[in-house]
C-alpha cells in the first residue's frame, strides 16, 4: 500500500540526515518533516471525514508475537493533526533559534538534534497509531530517548546533562508501570494490544489496571506528584524543544490514559474521581508554584503542570458523566479536555517559543534581569501578551473555550445531582475559578515584568527582535489561537464528533446543537467587543490628535531620581501572595543580618528560591538513601585473592545449607 | 436592551449619590450629583501627558477595561426581558470579561515601571485572584438551585421555585454581591479611594499616570461597573413577572439604595489593614459556602 | 573436518609464535579467521551431527560459535592497530595466543562431554592469560595472577562438581558420556546429588560466565587486558562459561531440582546485578565501569535462566546481543584511550570533540547495552517480565528494575560525561591523538544489528534459538 | 591398608591446619603426593597399566617432586619461613578443619551410594574444606599456592572415590590441573613477590 511505504520511506531516510552537508541539514530534515506531515495530516484528515484505514508497516517478525499495525482512529487523528501543526513551528522557530549555536558546535551535533527531532516527532506520530504493546513500549521509549537527545542538545553544561538523564530515568521508570500493565493484559488475554484491554477490563476489576497505566501516562504527563522530570526538563532544553515538548509531547500521556478510558468498563465513578482530585491538585499546587518561579522557561513549565491539570479536570468529568449515565457531562467534560490538549499545545509552544527568544535578546532566562522589552523587541511582546491571554483563559482568545466547555459541563451536571456529586462538582468549580485568578496573577507578572518597565540589566537593555524566521512561525500560532477563540463552533463541532465516536456516548443532538448555538453566541460577543475596542481606540486616536500630548518622567511621587531598580521586581510583586502560599512553597530567604557592629553597611545579596517539595521528599531523598545503599553494598572488590574466595565458598556453603533445609 | 440602557443610565447617578451620602453622613452640603461627570468631561477637555517609560499597553489599557465592561453589561438581563446576548454559561464569560479588564489595568500600571504602580497592581491582581471563587461559588448555587445556566433564565426562575426560604438565600447572595463589588471596585473596607498615601491605594495608586481622556474612560468604567453590579443585585433580590413600570421605579431603587450602603460604609468604616484583608476576602469565600449549603437544604440535598 | 580445525589452528598459533615478521603474522591471524568462518559454514550446514564422537553441532553451540565467528573479523583487526608498535616477538605472542584462545572456545562450544568442555574451559584460561599479560606491566601481572589462580580454583571446583555427576551414575566415566546418552540416566537420581554438582558447576563456571560468586577476577582482567582481548573476555569467552552452566542447567532440567536451580540461579543473578548497580554508582575507571555493565548483563541472564518460560529465549538472545554491543564497546575503548591517553573518568572528557564518530559509537553502545529501545536488549528484557509476570515473581521484578534503573544512570551518566563535559581535572595535558573514523565502522556494523534486532528478528536466528531451548522445559 | 593410607593423608591435612613453617607445608604437600601414589597403586585393580603408570606418573613425578621442588625454591628464593597468619589465629584455624572434618564426614553420610567409597568421599569433602581454609585464611601468596595445590590433591581423590577404575578423560582433565599448577607456581611463583601481598593495585 502506498502510504505504509511512503511513511517506511522517510523513517528510512531519516537516517541520511548525518550523510547530507551541513548547509543541507536543515532544509533535508524540513523536507522530511513537511512530507511525513502532509502524508500522516492527509491519513488523520481523511479519517475524520470519512471511514478509518489501517496501514501495516512490515517492521516487527511474528517472533515477538507483534505486528506493527498503524490504525488511525479518530482519537489518534486528533492528536495527529496537534502534533504536526506543533512540530512544524517548533522546527520553523528551530532555523532562527539554533543559529548562534552553529559557531560552538561542529556538524554531528546538529546531525544528532535533527534526527532526535525527527524521531520525537515520528515516535509520538507512532505513538498515538499503534495499538500493539511491544511496539507501542517500543516508540514510547525512543520518544522518551529521542527527546532526551533534544534537551542535552547544549550538553557541556553538567547541570543539563543532569537533568536530561534523571529525565531519561523517570521516563524509564514510568514505561516499566506501562509494561507490567501490558504484561497483565497479556497473561490473561493472550494478546498484548490497546484492543486486548476491552477483553481484560471485561473479566477483571477494572481499577488496578487503570491505575497501573495511569501512573505510567501520568509520568509523561506531568501529574503533581509524579511531575518531578518538568519543571527541570523543560528549562534545559533549547526553546524551540521545550515548545515541542511542553506543547505535544506530554500530550501522549494524555492520550495514553484517553486511549485505556475508551475501552473501560466498570470502577467508573471512583476511576473519575480519582482522576478529578489528582488534576484539581495538580491545577492548582502547578499555578502557584509557576507564580514564585524566576525563571521564565520554569514558570511556564509550571504552567503546564497546570493546564495538564485542566485537561485532567476534563477528562475526569468525563468519566464520571460516563459513571452516572449523564451523556451531557461527559460530552463536554471529554470534549474541552480535549480541546485543551489542542489549545495548550498552541499557546504553551507559542510563550516557550518567546522565552527563547527572550533567552536570545537579554542572555538570560531570569526574569528579575529583563524589562522593558516592549519597546525593544514588540512584536514578541505581542506574541506573548496574546499567549498569556490565551493561557489564562480570558476571551477572546482559545484558552477560554476549552475552559468554558469544562465550566458548563461542572454547572450543568448541578442541578438534580446527589449530595456528594454537587459538593465534588461546586469544589471543582472553585478551584477552576481560583486556577484562572492565579494564572492571571502569574502572566500579569511573567508579561509586566519582562517586557513592561525600564529594563534591569545592561543586556536587557540594548536586546534586539529576533529574526524573521523566528517571528512568522509564532504569528501563525497567534492567529490560529485567535481564530479558535473567535470561531469555536467551527473547531468544536468536529471535537463533539471526536469524543462521541472514541467514547460511542450516542450522538447527542440537543446538547451538540445547544453547544454550538452558545459558542456562537460567544463568537458574537467576542465580535461586538473587538469592535467596540476598535472604536474606543480609533475615538481615542482622533480625540488625542485634537488635545496637547506630551511626555514626560513616571511620576515619582516627588522623588526624581528614580532608577530602574526601584521598580517592582517579580519578587516584590509576588510579595504578599507568597505570604499566603508560604506553607505550600516553602519559599527559602538568604539574606545576610547587619550586624550591631556594623555601622557601614557593606553589600548585600538577597536570595529568594522556591524547591519542589514534592521533588525533594518523593523523588530526590529516597533515591539518595538507596544509591547510598548501594554504594555501602559494594565494597568486595577489596583486591584480596582470599577474600574473592572467600565469597564463593560462603556462597556455596549458604545455598547448601538452604538446600538441606529444603529452603529452596 | 433593557438591561444595558438601564444599567448606563443608572451609571450616570451611581457616583453622585455615593458622594451626596458621605457628605451627608459627614454634615455637609455636598456636590450636586452629576458632580463626577462634569469632572470627567473637564478631564476630556485636557489634553494627557504619558511617562516616557510607558509603551502602547499603557494606551490601550483603558480603552480595553471599558471594552470589556460595556461587553459585560450586554450580558445582563433586566426582569423578563432578555440580555443582548444570552445563552448558556454567559456568567463566564462576564467573569471572564471582566478578569480581561482588569489584567490590563494590572500590566498597565506596570508598564509605568513606578513602583508604587507596581505594589498596586500586585495587591489589585492578588484581591481580584481570591475573590474568584466567591463569585462562581455564589453563580453555582444559582445554576444548582435553579437547574439553569443563563442569567436571564435564572433570574426568571428565581422565585417561581414556590420556595419561601428563598429569600433567606437571596439576601446571603446580595449581601455577598456587595461585598464583591466592594473588592471589585476597590472601595472599603478593601481600599479607600480618598485616601491621600500611595503607599496605602491599591486602585488609585496604578492610575496614578493617567491623565486626560484615559482617565476619564477610567473613571466611566468604574461607574458603569458599579451600575453593572448594582443591576445584578437587583435581578437577584426583585422577582421577575411584575409590571415594568414597577421594575424600573425598583431598579433605580436598588441601585440607589446599593450606592448609599457604600457611602455610609465609607464614611463610618475604617479601611483594612492591607495585609487583613486576604483574610477579609477569604470569608467571602466561606460565606458563598454558606450560600451553598443553604441551596443544598432547600433543594433537599442535605436533609 | 573439525580434526582438520583443530590441528591447523593449533598449529597456525603455533608458527605464528615463531613467524619472522608482521606480515607473516598478519597472513597468520587472517588465515586463521578464514579457517574459522569455514568452521562456522560447516557446522551451519551439519547441524546436529557429531564428530570426534565428543563434539556435536548442536543448536546452542552452532550460535554461540557464530558470534565468536562474527567478532573474530574484528578483534583481528582491532588487534592489528593496537599492537602495531609492539616487538614483533610481543607482537607474535599476542597472535598466538588470541589463535589459541578462539580455537579453544571454539572446541568449548562444540564440546557435547562435559570433561570435554571442561578441559577446553581450561585451556581458555591458560590462552587468555597470555593475552591479558600482554602490556608486561605491574598491574597486568597482577590482574593475570589473580585471573589465572582464581579462574582454576573455580574451575577445579566445576571439575568435582562433574565427578559428583559420576557418583550418580556410579560409573567413572560418567562424566566422560554425551549429553544426550546422559539424560535418561539423570531422571531417577538422587537429588542432593544434582543439587550438589550444580551448585560446584555454577561456582565453578561463575569465574568465567563473570557471574556473581567469582566475578571478581574477570573485573580485573578487563581493566587491564588489551581492548580487543577484554572485548572478547567479556563477550566469547562469558559465553563459554554461560555455556557449561546452561549445558548442566538443561541437563538437570527434566528433574525435580529444576526449582532449585532456578531459585539459585536468580539468587546469584540479582546479587550480581546488585553488586554491577553498586560498582557502577562508584566507577572511575571507564573499562572497569563496562567490566560491571558486563557482570550486570550476566546477572541478567541468569535470573532469565531462573525465571523459565520465556527467560530462555531472552537468555540466548540477551547473550548474543550483549556480545554483540559489548564488544563494540570494548573496541571503541581502544581508539578511545589512543585519543584521551586515559580510562580515568576524571581526566576523560569532550570526546565528542575530539573523535565524534568514537562519541556516537559510545553513545550508541551505551543505549544499546542499557537496553532502551530501539536496543534488540529491549526485546529480551521484555521477555524477561514476561516470565516473571507468568510466574507472579514480584519481588525479584522489582529488584531487577530498581537496579536496572541505578544502573541506567550510573552508565550514562558516565558516558555522557566523557562525550561532552570537560574533564574535571587535566591532570597532564598530552595531545590528544589522532584516530581515522574509519576505525569505527565495524563497531557500528555490530550496533546496527543489536538495533535491527528490535525491529526485525531474522527467521534463522529465531528459529536457532527456538531449537536450542527446544529440550528445556516450556 | 588403603584406610591406614588415607587415616593418613586426613592428618596431614589436619597437621597443615597447624602448621608453622613453609618448609613443614612443603613436606606436607610431598607426603600427600606419596600417599595419594599408594592409594591410586592400592585402588586401582582392574585398571591397565599404562593407566597406572601415568597415575603413578602424576603423583610421584609432579605432586611429590616438582611441586615441593618449586615451592622450596621460591620458599628460598623469598627468604620467608614462618608462615604469617591474618587475623585467624592457628588455634581457630585448627578448630574450623576439624569442623570441615565433621561437615564432610556428615556430607558423606547423607550423600551415602552404593557405587561410592564413602570414607574417600568424606575425605575428599575434608580435602577440600582445607585447601579453601588455607587460601581464605592465609596472607601470603605462597599459601595461597599450597591451598591451590590442596584443592588439586582434592579433585584427584574424588576421582578415586568414583570408582575402581579410571577412565582416560578424567586422567586428562587432573593432568592438565596439575599442568596448570605447575604453571601457576612456575610461572608466577617466581616472578610475583610471594612472601608478600601487596597484590592489591587492582580494586574499587
Amino acid at each position: 500500500m502506498f502510504g505504509s511505504t511512503a511513511f517506511l520511506v522517510i523513517l528510512a531516510l531519516s537516517l541520511l540526515v548525518f550523510a547530507v552537508p551541513e548547509w543541507l541539514k536543515y532544509y533535508f530534515t524540513l523536507g522530511l518533516l513537511v512530507a511525513g506531515i502532509a502524508l500522516t495530516s492527509s491519513w488523520s484528515t481523511g479519517m475524520l471525514t470519512g471511514a478509518g484505514q489501517a496501514y501495516e508497516l512490515p517492521l516487527f517478525t511474528a517472533a515477538t508475537g507483534t505486528r506493527m499495525v498503524l490504525v488511525i482512529d479518530n482519537l489518534s487523528a486528533f492528536f495527529i493533526l496537534v502534533v504536526n501543526f506543533t512540530v512544524l513551528i517548533g522546527f520553523l522557530y528551530a532555523r532562527g533559534y539554533l543559529e548562534p549555536y552553529k559557531i560552538r558546535m561542529n556538524a554531528l551535533r546538529f546531525s544528532i538534534h535533527y534526527f532526535s527531532y525527527l524521531w520525537l516527532w515520528i515516535s509520538m506520530l507512532m505513538v498515538v497509531m499503534i495499538r500493539d504493546g511491544i511496539a507501542f513500549l517500543i516508540v514510547w521509549e525512543i520518544m522518551a530517548l529521542s527527546s532526551f537527545f533534544l534537551v542535552i542538545f547544549d550538553a557541556e553544561e553538567r547541570s543539563i546533562m543532569k537533568t536530561g538523564i534523571s529525565y531519561l530515568i523517570q521516563m524509564h521508570v514510568g514505561m516499566f508501570f506501562i509494561l507490567v500493565a501490558f504484561l497483565l493484559v497479556q497473561q490473561d488475554t493472550g494478546r498484548m494490544s490497546f484492543d486486548a484491554l476491552g477483553e481484560y477490563f471485561s473479566r477483571h476489576r477494572n481499577l488496578p489496571l487503570f491505575l497501573l497505566f495511569f501512573a505510567g501516562f501520568a509520568i509523561k504527563a506531568g501529574f503533581i506528584p509524579l511531575h518531578t522530570w518538568l519543571p527541570e526538563a523543560h528549562p534545559a532544553a533549547p526553546s524551540h524543544v521545550s515548545g515541542v515538548m511542553s506543547g505535544v509531547m506530554i500530550k501522549m500521556g494524555i492520550y495514553g490514559i484517553m486511549r485505556v478510558l475508551a475501552s473501560m468498563q466498570s470502577d467508573l465513578l471512583i476511576t473519575g474521581v480519582i482522576i478529578l482530585i489528582m488534576s484539581l491538585v495538580s491545577g492548582v499546587l502547578g499555578v502557584m508554584m509557576a507564580i514564585v518561579q524566576h525563571d521564565l522557561k520554569r514558570l511556564l513549565a509550571y504552567h503546564s503542570i497546570e493546564n495538564i491539570g485542566i485537561i485532567g479536570i476534563g477528562i475526569g468529568l468525563g468519566v464520571i458523566g460516563q459513571a452516572t449515565g449523564n451523556g451531557a457531562l461527559s460530552l463536554l467534560g471529554y470534549a474541552g479536555g480535549l480541546l485543551h490538549v489542542l489549545n495548550h499545545s498552541l499557546f504553551k509552544s507559542l510563550l516557550f517559543f518567546n522565552a527563547g527568544s527572550v533567552y536570545h535578546a537579554a542572555h538570560t532566562r531570569n526574569i528579575e534581569q529583563t524589562g522593558g522589552l516592549m519597546k525593544r523587541m514588540p512584536w514578541t511582546a505581542i506574541l506573548f501578551l496574546a499567549g498569556s491571554l490565551a493561557i489564562c483563559g480570558l476571551p477572546p482568545f482559545n484558552g477560554f473555550i476549552s475552559e468554558y466547555l469544562i465550566y458548563m459541563g461542572m454547572f450543568g451536571s448541578l442541578s438534580g445531582a446527589s449530595l456528594y456529586h454537587s459538593i465534588l462538582i461546586v469544589g471543582s468549580i472553585a478551584a477552576l475559578s481560583l486556577i484562572g485568578g492565579l494564572a492571571i496573577f502569574c502572566f500579569t507578572k511573567a508579561f509586566g515584568i519582562v517586557f513592561l518597565g525600564e529594563p534591569r540589566s545592561e543586556e536587557a537593555g540594548n536586546a534586539r527582535e529576533a529574526g524573521r524566521s523566528m517571528i512568522f512561525p509564532q504569528l501563525a500560532t497567534a492567529a490560529l489561537i485567535l481564530f479558535i477563540g473567535l470561531g469555536s463552533p467551527l473547531v468544536v463541532k468536529p471535537v463533539f464528533d471526536i469524543v462521541t465516536r472514541t467514547w460511542n456516548l450516542g450522538s447527542q443532538p440537543l446538547v451538540t446543537g445547544a453547544f454550538t448555538a452558545n459558542l456562537a453566541q460567544i463568537s458574537l460577543a467576542g465580535g461586538i467587543f473587538v469592535v467596540t475596542l476598535a472604536t474606543l481606540l480609533l475615538y481615542r486616536r482622533y480625540h488625542l490628535s485634537r488635545h496637547v500630548v506630551e511626555t514626560g518622567p513616571t511620576w515619582g511621587c516627588g522623588y526624581t531620581a528614580g532608577t530602574p531598580k526601584q521598580q517592582y521586581t517579580a519578587t516584590s510583586f509576588a510579595y504578599n501572595y507568597n505570604h499566603i502560599a508560604k506553607p505550600l512553597l516553602q519559599t527559602r530567604k538568604e539574606i545576610e543580618e547587619i550586624g550591631e557592629d556594623e555601622i557601614f553597611p557593606h553589600r548585600r545579596k538577597f536570595l529568594s528560591h522556591s524547591d519542589d517539595l514534592f521533588k525533594r521528599n518523593l523523588v530526590d531523598k529516597p533515591v539518595d538513601w538507596i544509591s547510598g545503599l548501594l554504594k555501602r553494598i559494594a565494597v568486595m572488590q577489596t583486591g584480596q585473592i582470599r577474600h574473592y574466595i572467600l565469597y564463593a565458598f560462603v556462597f556455596m556453603l549458604i545455598v547448601l545449607l538452604l538446600a538441606m533445609l529444603k529452603i529452596i | 436592551m433593557a438591561g444595558f440602557i438601564l444599567i448606563a443610565v443608572a451609571a450616570f447617578f451611581f457616583p453622585g449619590v455615593i458622594l451626596r451620602t458621605k457628605s451627608i453622613a459627614s454634615g455637609r452640603k455636598g456636590p450636586a450629583i452629576f458632580q463626577p461627570w462634569k469632572d470627567i468631561a473637564v478631564l476630556l477637555r485636557k489634553g494627557s501627558v504619558f511617562s516616557d517609560t510607558t509603551s502602547l499597553i499603557f494606551r490601550i489599557a483603558p480603552s480595553v477595561t471599558l471594552a470589556t465592561i460595556t461587553g459585560a453589561m450586554l450580558l445582563l438581563p433586566f426582569a423578563e426581558q432578555k440580555a443582548v446576548l444570552s445563552f448558556e454559561g454567559d456568567f463566564i464569560l462576564f467573569a471572564y470579561l471582566l478578569a480581561l479588564g482588569k489584567f490590563f489595568t494590572i500590566i498597565a500600571a506596570l508598564d509605568t515601571g513606578s513602583s508604587f504602580e507596581g505594589m498596586g497592581a500586585s495587591r489589585e491582581a492578588l484581591f481580584s485572584m481570591l475573590v474568584e471563587p466567591a463569585f462562581f461559588i455564589l453563580i453555582a448555587t444559582f445554576a444548582m438551585f435553579t437547574g439553569y445556566t443563563s442569567f436571564s433564565v435564572i433570574f426568571n426562575h428565581f422565585f417561581i421555585t414556590g420556595n419561601d426560604y428563598v429569600l433567606i438565600y437571596s439576601i446571603i447572595g446580595a449581601y455577598l454581591l456587595v461585598q464583591i463589588a466592594m473588592v471589585e471596585n476597590s472601595r472599603l473596607p478593601v481600599d479607600d479611594p480618598k485616601t491621600h498615601l500611595e503607599l496605602t491605594m491599591i486602585h488609585e495608586v496604578m492610575i496614578l499616570d493617567y491623565s486626560g481622556f484615559d482617565k476619564a474612560l477610567i473613571h466611566v468604567g468604574t461607574y458603569l461597573k458599579f451600575a453593572l453590579y448594582g443591576s445584578l443585585i437587583y435581578n437577584l433580590v426583585v422577582p421577575a413577572g411584575w409590571n415594568v413600570i414597577l421594575q424600573t421605579g425598583l431598579f433605580f431603587a436598588v441601585q440607589a439604595l446599593f450606592a448609599m450602603v457604600i457611602g455610609f460604609t465609607e464614611s463610618f468604616r475604617a479601611r483594612n489593614k492591607m495585609n487583613k484583608n486576604p483574610k477579609f476576602i477569604l470569608t467571602l469565600t466561606s460565606i458563598a459556602l454558606i450560600a451553598f449549603m443553604v441551596i443544598l437544604i432547600l433543594t433537599e440535598k442535605l436533609a | 573436518m573439525l580434526l582438520l580445525f583443530f590441528i591447523v589452528s593449533l598449529a597456525l598459533s603455533g608458527v605464528t609464535l615463531i613467524s619472522g615478521s608482521r606480515g607473516l603474522t598478519r597472513a597468520f591471524a587472517l588465515a586463521f579467521s578464514a579457517l574459522l568462518i569455514a568452521i562456522t559454514v560447516h557446522a551451519w550446514f551439519n547441524i546436529g551431527n557429531t564428530e570426534l564422537t565428543w563434539f556435536t553441532y548442536d543448536s546452542t553451540a552452532v550460535l554461540l560459535l557464530s558470534v565468536l565467528t562474527l567478532l573474530t573479523l574484528p578483534t583481528v583487526y582491532h588487534g592489528f592497530i593496537y599492537t602495531s608498535d609492539d616487538a614483533v616477538k610481543r607482537f607474535n605472542i599476542y597472535h598466538s595466543g588470541l589463535i589459541a584462545l578462539m580455537t579453544f572456545m571454539a572446541g568449548a562450544y562444540l564440546a557435547n562431554t562435559m570433561t570435554v568442555l571442561w578441559i577446553f574451559v581450561e585451556a581458555t584460561t591458560l590462552a587468555v592469560a597470555v593475552l591479558i599479560y600482554h602490556d608486561r606491566t605491574e598491574v597486568a601481572l597482577e590482574a593475570t595472577w589473580k585471573y589465572v589462580f582464581i579462574c582454576s580454583t573455580g574451575i577445579a571446583l566445576a571439575y568435582l562438581g562433574i565427578l559428583f555427576l559420576g557418583f550418580i551414575y556410579g560409573r567413572g566415566d560418567a562424566p566422560s558420556l554425551s549429553f544426550s546418552s546422559f539424560s535418561h540416566v539423570i531422571s531417577n537420581a538422587n537429588p542432593l546429588y544434582l543439587k550438589i554438582a550444580f551448585i560446584f558447576v555454577l561456582v565453578g563456571f561463575s569465574t568465567k560466565m563473570g557471574l556473581f560468586p567469582m566475578h571478581t577476577v574477570t573485573i580485573d582482567a578487563h581493566s587491564v587486558a588489551p581492548p580487543p582481548v577484554s572485548a572478547l573476555i567479556s563477550t566469547t569467552l562469558m559465553n563459554v562459561g554461560f555455556l557449561a552452566i546452561y549445558r548442566v542447567y538443561t541437563l538437570f532440567s527434566g528433574t525435580p531440582v529444576l526449582s532449585f536451580m532456578n531459585d539459585v540461579l536468580i539468587l546469584a543473578g540479582v546479587l550480581s546485578l546488585l553488586i554491577a548497580a553498586g560498582y557502577m554508582l562508584k566507577a572511575k575507571h571507564l573499562k572497569r565501569m563496562l567490566a560491571y555493565s558486563s557482570l550486570e548483563n550476566m546477572g541478567l541472564v541468569a535470573i532469565a535462566l531462573g525465571t523459565g518460560g520465556y527467560g530462555y529465549y531472552a537468555a540466548l538472545l540477551l547473550i548474543v546481543l550483549h556480545s554483540f554491543a559489548k564488544s563494540s564497546l570494548f573496541y571503541q575503548m581502544g581508539q578511545l584511550s589512543r585519543i584521551l591517553h586515559t580510562f580515568r573518568l576524571d581526566e576523560s572528557g569532550r570526546y565528542m570533540k575530539l573523535y565524534p564518530a568514537g562519541a556516537m559509537v559510545l553513545m550508541t553502545g551505551m543505549i544499546c547495552i542499557l537496553a532502551i529501545p530501539p536496543s534488540g536488549m529491549f526485546i529480551s528484557e521484555l521477555m524477561i517480565f514476561r516470565a516473571m509476570v507468568v510466574n507472579g515473581q514480584w519481588l525479584v521484578m522489582a529488584l531487577t528494575v530498581i537496579l536496572l534503573c541505578y544502573i541506567i544512570y550510573a552508565m550514562s551518566t558516565r558516558i555522557m560525561h566523557v562525550s561532552f563535559s570537560s574533564p574535571r581535572n587535566e591532570s597532564e595535558l598530552l595531545q590528544p591523538g589522532h584516530v581515522s573514523p574509519v576505525e569505527t565502522v565495524s563497531q557500528f556494523i555490530l550496533l546496527a544489528f543489536v538495533i535491527m534486532i528490535c525491529f526485525w528478528q531474522p527467521p534463522f536466528l529465531t528459529d536457532l534459538i527456538s531449537n536450542s531451548i527446544a529440550l528445556l522445559p516450556r | 591398608m588403603v584406610n591406614y593410607l588415607i587415616v593418613l593423608f586426613a592428618v596431614t591435612l589436619i597437621y597443615f591446619a597447624s602448621a608453622e613453617r613453609l618448609s613443614t607445608y612443603v613436606r606436607l604437600v610431598a607426603l600427600q603426593g606419596l600417599l595419594l601414589c599408594g592409594i591410586a597403586v592400592f585402588e586401582l585393580k582392574e585398571v591397565n597399566l599404562a593407566n597406572l603408570l601415568f597415575i603413578v606418573a602424576e603423583t610421584l613425578l609432579f605432586k611429590t617432586m616438582l611441586l615441593p621442588y618449586l615451592l622450596s625454591r621460591i620458599i628460598r628464593k623469598s627468604g620467608v619461613t614462618k608462615v604469617h597468619r591474618q587475623a585467624v589465629p592457628g588455634f581457630y584455624l585448627l578448630l574450623f578443619s576439624i569442623a570441615g572434618l565433621l561437615i564432610s564426614v556428615i556430607l558423606a553420610v547423607i550423600l551415602v551410594n552404593p557405587f561410592i567409597n564413602s570414607i574417600y568421599l568424606a575425605i575428599a569433602l575434608f580435602t577440600l574444606l582445607t585447601g579453601l581454609l588455607l587460601i581464605v585464611t592465609h596472607k601470603l601468596i605462597i599459601s595461597h599456592l599450597i591451598g591451590f595445590l590442596v584443592v588439586e590433591n582434592a579433585v584427584f581423590l574424588f576421582s578415586l572415590a568414583i570408582g575402581n577404575e579410571m577412565p582416560m578423560l578424567i586422567n586428562i582433565g587432573i593432568l592438565l590441573d596439575i599442568f596448570v599448577g605447575v604453571l601457576i607456581l612456575g610461572f608466577f611463583g617466581l616472578r610475583l613477590k610471594p612472601h608478600t601481598n601487596e597484590l592489591t593495585m587492582l580494586k574499587d
